[in-house]
């Protein structure tokens, strides 16, 4: 049954592309999207998801399954690195762990929005207040991560300074795609209130759009994981091994909350997506800044290159098929 | 005169510019979306979108005094957050 | 009734981005649209918005009101930049009055957008041959600026061989912005006339997506308008209240002519939204190449950084009201 | 009869929004549309073009004329540039010539893209396999222009050794746009037949914005179309003749061929202006790596600068004339 | 041999290439979306929308006797509308 | 040390960083979308639509020792592709 859910998964345009943009390297064809193009994608991507999910989220109100939710999944935020950092540290300096730790604590938005275009591909329904808890998961990560730095390294380092908590806090929640996120969500969550109109004026960009973009953002992601590969050979095989074994261990404790929420299955499924996905946006602009001592590519290839596009193709049907098998349906 | 290059992440970019006009200099110009590598780094271009930034290039034309006077504040910067500066003769046209 | 108009406004999309764009400088966020994006918004809406006008002005043909209107918005565009130079030269040089004054003469494509979005929330109709002035509008206070200059200025200076009549006409008809508003209102206008079955093909991209175009470019917008921000210390207080006080005279100047012309309010509005805007596009471009003496960054500072902000949030809801109070509806 | 064609075609947005670029040049108006914007539209068409041909090709099937007219235009395309190596050597060197005939037995996709908006604004109908001609017509006349180099050519070259049949192949079939239009094609192939409810996702994307962006990137080809005149004195009035003449004489044995395929006229033209066409994106991209002997500036400016024009403006409604004249209407 | 770095607005890159080809210039390159300072401007990165334009940077690699040509033709352009040229010592691979 | 600046057509960037990783280089930069005119070739700006591509400029500084193993090297690729290659005296801050 999980791999008939991946099939279906592999055979939609977003996965298709995914992998037209991965074999134009493997075959070394010339294929590629320029700088800036990438951020064009990244930065409509992010301005719609947060619009819409503030426009669904103005509609579903704060109410019911919202505010547990959403405070499960920023708890799940704490927690993940936490995890992540102790199992890091079996092979890396303190820097590094809490870098990558980060990393998997927060989220990826893109994983986020392919989970959403494979539940409506499926028909299974879900609730637009779950970008609420994207948006909201991005942060804490980091603020874990920085935590974890203070906390852990030598109080002496030339850059200890610099790391108040203060700094630590503008990091964490105004670094650009965090603030994109927010800030649309709550600029839909006002439209919405005060000027439904607009809603249909928006339609056209942040709605129709939004597949195709989707699919032309997935054939970069593809180029770009495919030209991490080769890096990942330096990286050592304890982390390659992480960057598929945690996703699956935070997928797992992601269901087993999802269930305890009694979360519908769609929800269940975008959920254990948030925990399994890894930053390769935020959590890296805000790391590189303030814990320059981690290796930049120890974290960006292994979220890239290889915990990105497990999610994208195997992942989201696998959890989905864990969300099936734990979660009794209610409804 | 001096010719001064540095090449370091575009993310730096804020405080050596700062540091430059603390220290007086008149001029100075910026190419962004440098890539490359050195001891530490391998800077490509997909980081442009993932907000890790690619590298700038400054460069500086100005006196012996001014790079005497930059070396101390741009040499912890470039060593902690990594980035290279040379300085070779020019003379205006 | 003004500060519900303003609220009203303040709380629509392209508003809203465009404080999220302010907020992001203010708070130090490293979000950023890097170059040419910004390009490739202000190239489309230029396109849009002309080819849209065009159509409409097929439609509606040159009678009744639109040759006046029309004619009235050119002489505006020359007489407000003479009534700028009289009061900027109190405290600049020939150079710097004529290039302030020109911009002020000229008009912002997307102030006008912004009123136009303003208008279609309030449900006020507006015709399409107001683009027409807007394309009409941008060149002439150009050439007021560049003969102000040729005639204010040591007949010495080294590039005063350079400003020939014939380059004048060049620079102020011919730059980017100017040339493609007009080209694209040209083509909207023999498509309406020759091509009916194009338009419909054509709306997807310069009618539907207008609007969440308008929102990401006002994002960008914000962020460029509040970088600005620090570098108008330097300008001055004369400037700085300059930069508020003009658009507001210019609107009301504007408001009389629209009174004298009956335009309905909505189109009465528009006038006075051209009369009041000033141009960060068409101007700086032909006064960098022609009159390099003058600072550009007291007239890309001020227009950018301060008078678009002000007409944006608070000028259009102000001059509507001004609107609503001085021209007696007619129908 | 003609004429009338071309005036219809001229009067349509996507040649005036190319006539609207060629003026802006010649009239030193400084509109441009910077870098790398002209990619994002080239990579936006090529991938739409080809997800739409790939939706129809598995609605038609590979039957009834499918296969001849893939067959025939593959052919063509390797029939062409042999005919035009043996013209060209007249004059050019055997680097030179190859390169200038690969071009000429390549296609550009935009020369077909616009022959289809063509096709639909005169309402005659064509088919969604003819894409999949001009998917195949793209590489073919590549191998056959490295291998006249490679015979022809003296055999100790220091590139010589570079051109294995391998690097020939991989540059014809794997350069940036030649996969990319594969691609596409078989990912709307594999959704049409796995998941036809994305098809209405993607169509806001690759289908409804297909015609204004078509018509942005043509301003674009406008302006660097003119751009490219000047260099054109260079070459000699040899290849300013051969620019326009062979894509005549393209033209004539397409028809021939689409006679004998009894092609319907929509079909008909399509294959003609594939045969009448010339690449500047694949084939320049291939001669630049393996012939860097060949002047670019021949094989670009001719394309570029001449042909494409040409096809565009005048080719087309030339082309259905001859169509409509030579091929009896079957249905 | 020498190499001349000028910068100066894209703006007048027109007007400087064709005083490069006036004066027999063999090659030059050209970077474009270069910010900076002068004593007389700032040059920023949103300036490319308006239409302002940024700064190019253009390098010729070139023998004495042409710096010496350019010299008379370049100078007016830089010090009316702005911009540097440093010459320095540079010999080929 | 030196500054060794190499500006060709960006389609030979990967062979040209392949050989400088094997002559040992610890560091280099890259800046791409640069145009340009050379006694063979006129490099525009919409050449990046086309695939012909735009040209790089690497900088690397280094030992002279690195320089004499990277000449044998680089020359045939520049000779056979076009570009240049300058080398310049350059000392760290
Ligand atoms: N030897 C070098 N020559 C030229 N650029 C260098 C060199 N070493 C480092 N760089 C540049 O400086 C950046 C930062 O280097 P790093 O100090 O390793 O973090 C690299 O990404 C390169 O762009
Ligand atoms: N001392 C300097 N070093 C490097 N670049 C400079 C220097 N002075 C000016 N520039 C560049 O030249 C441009 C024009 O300067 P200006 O002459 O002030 O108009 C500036 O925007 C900088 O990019
Ligand atoms: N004398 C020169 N100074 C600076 N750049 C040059 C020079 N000659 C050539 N170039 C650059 O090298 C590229 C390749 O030149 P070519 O060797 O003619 O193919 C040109 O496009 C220019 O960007
Ligand atoms: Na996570
Ligand atoms: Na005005
Ligand atoms: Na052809």
């Amino acid at each position: 049954m999980d791999s008939s859910l991946i099939l279906q998964n592999v055979l939609t345009p977003p996965v298709l592309f995914f992998f037209l943009g991965t074999i134009a390297v493997l075959v070394k064809s010339d294929l590629e999207i320029p700088a800036p193009l990438p951020k064009l994608f990244s930065l409509y991507l992010l301005l719609a998801i947060g619009f819409k999910g503030g426009l669904e989220l103005q509609k579903s109100g704060l109410y019911g399954q919202v505010l547990p939710t959403v405070s499960s999944a920023v708890l799940m935020s704490l927690i993940i690195p936490l995890l992540c950092f102790v199992i890091l540290r079996i092979k890396f300096d303190v820097f590094n762990s809490a870098a990558i730790a980060a990393a998997y604590g927060s989220i990826s938005a893109v994983t986020f929005i392919t989970a959403e275009s494979f539940l409506e591909n499926q028909g299974i329904p879900f609730d637009g207040f779950m970008v609420a808890a994207l948006a909201l998961m991005e942060s804490p990560a980091i603020i874990v991560g920085l935590l974890l730095v203070k906390l852990g390294a030598n109080k002496t380092r030339p850059g200890s300074s610099q790391i108040r908590l203060r700094g630590i806090l503008h990091e964490a929640m105004l670094n650009g795609s965090a603030y994109l996120l927010l800030g649309s969500l709550l600029i839909g969550f006002i439209t919405a209130a005060h000027n439904p109109s607009a809603i249909a004026k928006m339609q056209p960009f942040t709605g129709n759009l939004f597949y195709g973009a989707e699919c032309f953002f997935l054939l970069d992601m593809g180029i770009v994981a495919a030209q991490r590969l080769p890096s990942l050979k330096k990286t050592g095989s304890f982390l390659i091994g992480f960057a598929i074994a945690m996703p699956i261990i935070n997928a797992f404790l992601g269901v087993l909350v999802a269930r305890a929420l009694t979360l519908s299955p769609g929800n269940a499924l975008l959920f254990v997506v948030l925990c399994a996905s890894a930053s390769y946006l935020a959590v890296p602009a805000a790391m590189r800044m303030t814990v320059p001592e981690a290796k930049s590519s120890y974290y960006i290839s292994t979220t890239l290159g290889l915990t990105f596009p497990f999610n994208i193709v195997f992942g989201i049907p696998v959890y989905m098929g864990l969300v099936n098998k734990l979660i009794p349906i209610a409804n | 005169m001096k010719r001064l290059d540095l090449i370091f992440s575009e993310r730096e970019l804020q405080s050596v510019i700062i540091a430059l006009e603390k220290c007086g200099a008149t001029g100075y110009s910026v190419t962004k979306h440098v890539t490359g590598k050195g001891p530490n780094s391998l800077v490509s271009e997909d980081m442009e979108f993932t907000g890790l930034g690619t590298n700038a290039h400054v460069i500086i034309f100005c006196d012996d005094s001014l790079i005497e006077k930059l070396k101390p504040i741009l040499d912890p910067i470039l060593n902690y957050y990594g980035g290279v500066a040379y300085v070779s003769e020019a003379t205006p046209l």
